[in-house]
């Protein structure tokens, strides 16, 4: 347990240290959604109808495209081969590590929605709606992701590769979320896609990290 | 004890040995030699664990956890020399306080260093840190890739004395190097194509 | 306990609490109506929201189509055959399987007097295939039953 | 880590005397299947021509219209078949996987490799097929429902295979991840299958089941069968052919290889 | 001359065998835009009536974020100081830089954005603009990008201070752009807001690789 | 000829040397040798033009490009020897057939590997190709920081002659190395802190 902790503060150092890598993807999304009134123009009825739609959609693609740089660092100047040889368990350095990807990139994002959904003249509806979404959804992502990043380690194809293996499992995810986000937006009823955007996640917490240890010991026994 | 019996690799399409077999006790230590590209490095990863299209047999006797220092350094270059040592010993399973750390540290003259990234050092200083792991950590085996690299000769002297006292306590260590090395209890094994 | 044997322990207890987590969470999920989607009885009824964008249908009623014949304006009877229906009203195309007794999902919102203004109608095919002729004795069959 | 060992699979520097009872672990290694396989494949492609030429011709001049639905219901008999031999080529792959992380027997990977593109293909088909279908019986190109969902996501798994397994040729390493991506897209088939059922969905439900009759009369089920028959021979003569063609470039190096190209 | 054609082709050829990087911000951008309708809900009145505006802003925004990975490898395994050293003028060296990373970024999302424009509804006018202005654009947001790249090299603060040293010279670009594109979908006549654009272009390719050469020299000197 | 006057640098608040002063003539080679951190490879960077942070007055008499060589070998991972090479050529200014690229490569016996990518070569044969530059290009001055590091003996055997060829010819070579090095016109240089 003790190794969880010190990884995830480990990797959060690391992200305040170099905050680039991170926070590229989360600027560029903040940006992408904070310029659409430019783009849009600022017709307050449309923009509220779409944007959060809109703030979803973004929020979800950026932690699935930091998520390529999570093991490259440690693959390259060789941290990653010591934490599959030291006595602590290789699963449980993961779990750290999605743990600390997660806070620096989904939390993040998550906490600034409702930010922009006020901007976008979302209702409040809609704007909860969101921030349950994201705060369910972008675990999820994370989880699904690392596997993805693990089997493509070493292969050089980065991010392409992964964005191609790991949307079979995202596709779910959003259009569940999108169509929650709807139904909030419209003043229904949402609990049913609260329900299974949780069993999503349940399941992930369980098993995804397993795939993921196995897949860095693949990419690494090469 | 480890024992490794016929062992054939393969990479790149080029055979790099076959049905090597050898054996190395308690308080041995290996040097593996051979010209640039011979399979070192490779021989030196499959007995740590970490490669694994070969065939043939590696046996170590008991359950253990080696200490692997590669070409690669394993060293985060955003973090402290303290930080990664501490670093080093959590993820072997090992309760480490900072003094202990520090200690290590000036074992291989890097005392003054403890608070400085391991990326504004310079390579021979780097080389120091990563070594340092060996003052620190109790692993009875060792495998180390060229330790020897960018190392200055007081510090290779001062590494060949902490190997010493390493072999005499019953340790293993297998170690790969181009240039001799004044062990006492040295076994050597060329590696050619 | 050895230690190790414990970790292994505590790690299936935690994967046996995430997939029964799961496993709960999804029955819970599927009592749900998560498509918005609304029988007729549900409209009558007054459970399905006004003025909202919802999902809607059911069996096209017989004899119930209106067609405009100006443009491609349309209004049908939707029924579930236990007595409830409303209308909907859907200016556009319809699909070719669209006719009476086929099932239909529209898209729209309901309005104050109950009638479905639809943005959309999609057809909904059963299971079952069959070529015309035989439907024609089928059907003839069926009509003599009733005489 | 104690004892390692690693015995990998050596192509066997014999002829081929075949006796039973390692029959199936000769079969398992490289050059008896391609023996083997030599023989088999005429075969499978003349009856592939065969079942597809019949099947068609039955399909889309004999068969009936539907009393709803008129001619475009002929679309089914190249949609369902694409679409159920699509799956079947995904759980082939899955058990080809679960067999290479296993008993890293070669074959294996080489099977699910060149499944793959197959099965991409095919479910490209039946997605296209079904988009064709729908706008003229439901009135919409695609919609997100479970059904047609799950069939697009089984899509992306194949190619997700595909591109991984490209990423670097004959590694065993990759071999292994791409194996453990088949496996655990696995969890898709029971979803695309049981879709109708447990969601609402514009997809209609099953027309053939295994206790009851079909909901279609029998001019319209047998043509279909004979398609279905001929999809799969499809696939398998596609996938056998791949194989060996992998097969030879894997073991070029190999002596019974070079024999066969001094022939 | 021979050494900027060489350069394009290395670099070219760089991105090729290993699309990841570059390709990264391009897809994550493809997908943000494609996944769009799913946010909005596929009607095509409001498609068609915002989308210019998005798919400008985001295919800009591309080419900055992946602009600091332009000169980063070549900082890290030391071929850039290979560049300072040899005999050829490192200036034609960095112009060849920039045209290579111009034509895997820039072009391409240009080159792409009809189709994403006929896929939302744009109108004929409104693509034909998307299509000048992006045109004109992406190469100047490369140009005065790669400044930018060039000062933080080796800061390790990567994108985010790139981000913010540059987006004040973006932003002015990226206005005349959607007024452009607005005043095009609208039917009117918006030659001054390309001949503005050209300008633009025109001044940086003449000089931003000379402060993008100096940023070299200077990061490296250290 | 080269000649240093007065130079100091003072890196991570620590003075590295103060008032050094040398000169190397043409035909020979000056070695650097000194602990760890002591500043070696800042020195060569000073003399290659790539560090300024320092006082002092280095003068190479006439214009130069040097050949540097440093702890970073300037290969890409992604590139086969052959274009790397290549590339080095044409940054150089040099216009180059395939077939001298090939030859400088046989001369560092890796002539077998031309096609192979940097990425997937052992560390010595990275060092290999990288030197092979020594062999493929024509500058008068060349600047090596530590180059016998992960090469194997015949390897710096080659070298040694090569270099030897080179300062007969009228070269000029500064290089660092905790090693000693057999050469013909040797001056030292000690570095202390
Ligand atoms: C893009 C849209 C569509 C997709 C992705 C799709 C997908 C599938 C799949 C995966 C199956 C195999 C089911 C199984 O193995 O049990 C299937 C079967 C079938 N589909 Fe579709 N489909 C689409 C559209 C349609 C349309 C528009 C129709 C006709 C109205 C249709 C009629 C059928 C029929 C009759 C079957 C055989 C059912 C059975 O299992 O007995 N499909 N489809
Ligand atoms: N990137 C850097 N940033 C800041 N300081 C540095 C950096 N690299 C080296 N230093 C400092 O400069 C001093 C001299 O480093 P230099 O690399 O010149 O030593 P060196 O003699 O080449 O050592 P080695 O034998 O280890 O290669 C070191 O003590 C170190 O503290
Ligand atoms: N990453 C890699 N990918 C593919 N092949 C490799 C890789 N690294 C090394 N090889 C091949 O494996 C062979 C053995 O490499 P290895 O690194 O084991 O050699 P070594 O004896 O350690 O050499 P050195 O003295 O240069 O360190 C090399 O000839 C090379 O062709
Ligand atoms: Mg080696
Ligand atoms: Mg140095």
């Amino acid at each position: 347990m003790r190794i969880i902790l010190l990884t995830v503060k480990r990797d959060l150092l690391l992200y305040f240290r170099k905050p680039g890598d991170i926070f590229n993807p989360l600027a560029f999304s903040l940006l992408v959604i904070s310029l659409f009134p430019l783009g849009v123009g600022p017709s307050a009825d449309i923009l509220g109808e779409i944007s959060a739609g809109i703030i979803w959609v973004a929020a979800l693609l950026t932690t699935l495209f930091s998520i390529d740089l999570m093991f490259k660092e440690d693959y390259e100047d060789g941290t990653l081969e010591q934490m599959i040889l030291g006595r602590e368990p290789l699963l449980l350095v993961v779990y750290g590590k999605i743990i600390a990807q997660w806070l620096v990139g989904g939390l993040v994002i998550t906490l600034l929605s409702p930010l922009l959904g006020m901007m976008f003249y979302v209702n409040t509806d809609g704007i909860l709606a969101t921030v349950l979404a994201l705060m369910l959804a972008t675990p999820t992502m994370t989880l699904i992701g690392s596997i993805g990043a693990a089997l493509t380690l070493g292969l050089n194809k980065g991010g392409v590769l992964i964005a191609i293996l790991i949307l079979p499992l995202y596709l779910p995810v959003l259009i569940l979320g999108v169509a929650m986000i709807d139904t909030a937006t419209a003043g229904d009823n949402y609990a049913g896609h609260v329900l299974w955007l949780a069993a999503i996640l349940a399941i992930s917490i369980g098993f995804a990290p397993l795939a993921t240890e196995q897949g860095i010991r693949i990419s690494l026994s090469e | 004890m480890l024992q490794v019996n016929n062992l054939s690799c393969e990479r790149a399409n080029r055979e790099l040995f076959r049905n090597l077999s050898f054996e190395v006790s308690r308080g041995v230590a290996l040097r593996i030699h051979g010209l640039n590209g011979s399979g070192k490095t490779t021989l030196l990863r499959i007995l740590a664990g970490l490669y694994q299209e070969f065939e043939g047999d590696v046996d170590w006797g008991e359950e253990h956890y080696p200490l692997y220092i590669g070409h690669r350094r394993g060293l985060k270059a955003l973090m402290s020399a303290r930080e990664n040592l501490f670093w080093s010993a959590a993820i072997n399973g090992q309760k480490t306080k900072l003094s202990e750390v520090d200690e290590a540290l000036r074992q291989v003259s890097m005392g003054g260093y403890v608070d400085i990234a391991c990326g504004s050092m310079s390579e021979g200083q780097c080389g120091r840190v990563s070594l340092a792991r060996l003052f620190l950590l109790h692993n009875p085996v060792w495998i180390l890739d060229e330790p020897f690299n960018a190392i200055d000769s007081t510090g290779v002297q001062c590494l060949v004395e902490r190997i010493n006292k390493h072999l005499s306590s019953g340790g293993i260590l297998v170690l790969s190097s181009h240039v001799e090395v004044p062990l006492t209890n040295l076994q050597e094994l060329e590696l050619r194509y | 306990m050895k230690p190790h044997r414990r970790r292994k322990l505590y790690f299936l207890l935690f994967l046996l609490l995430s997939s029964g987590g799961a496993i709960a969470l999804t029955l819970m999920a599927l009592t749900e109506n998560i498509n918005l989607f609304y029988s007729p009885a549900e409209i009558v009824s007054g459970v399905a929201p006004v003025n909202k964008r919802i999902r809607a249908g059911g069996m096209v009623l017989e004899d119930s189509i209106f067609r405009s014949e100006s443009d491609l304006e349309v209004r049908f009877i939707v029924t579930d055959l236990q007595g409830s229906e409303f209308t909907i009203f859907y200016t556009g195309i319809l699909p070719d399987l669209f006719r009476e007794g086929q099932g239909v999902v529209a898209r729209g919102a309901l309005n104050e007097d109950g009638d479905f203004l639809a943005e959309e109608v999609l057809a909904k095919h059963d299971e079952n295939y069959m070529p015309p002729e035989v439907m024609d004795v089928i059907d003839q069959a069926h009509g003599d039953l009733q005489k | 880590m104690k004892r390692m060992v690693n015995r990998k699979q050596k192509t066997e520097p014999g002829g081929c005397a075949l006796k039973m009872g390692n029959f199936f672990h000769r079969l398992g290694s490289p050059r008896p299947f391609y023996e083997l396989s030599g023989v088999v494949l005429p075969v499978a492609g003349v009856l592939t021509l065969i079942s597809l030429v019949v099947g068609s011709i039955w399909a889309l001049g004999f068969a009936p219209p539907d009393y709803q639905q008129g001619e475009s219901v002929r679309i089914m008999y190249i949609h369902v078949p694409s679409a159920i031999v699509a799956q079947s080529s995904y759980m082939m792959m899955g058990i080809a996987g679960v067999i290479f992380l296993i008993w890293r027997i070669k074959i294996a990977d080489i099977a699910l490799q060149c499944a793959a593109p197959i099965g991409a293909s095919l479910t490209f088909l039946a997605l296209v097929t079904g988009a064709i279908w729908g706008k003229p019986t439901w009135g919409a190109w695609w919609v997100w429902d479970a059904r047609l969902t799950s069939t697009l996501v089984l899509f992306f798994l194949f190619i997700g295979v595909i591109v991984l397994r490209s990423a670097k040729d004959g590694s065993e390493a990759v071999g292994r991840a791409t194996a453990m991506l088949a496996v655990v897209g696995l969890v898709n088939l029971p979803i695309i299958k049981f879709s109708v059922d447990w969601w609402f969905t514009l997809h209609q439900p099953s027309s053939f089941s295994l206790t009851e009759s079909p909901s279609m009369p029998a001019e319209m089920w047998l043509p279909l069968l004979v398609m279905v028959i001929g999809f799969y021979l499809f696939f398998f003569f596609t996938w056998m052919y791949r194989v060996r063609t992998e097969i030879l470039k894997r073991e070029h190096r190999s002596q019974w290889v070079r024999s066969i190209d001094d022939v």
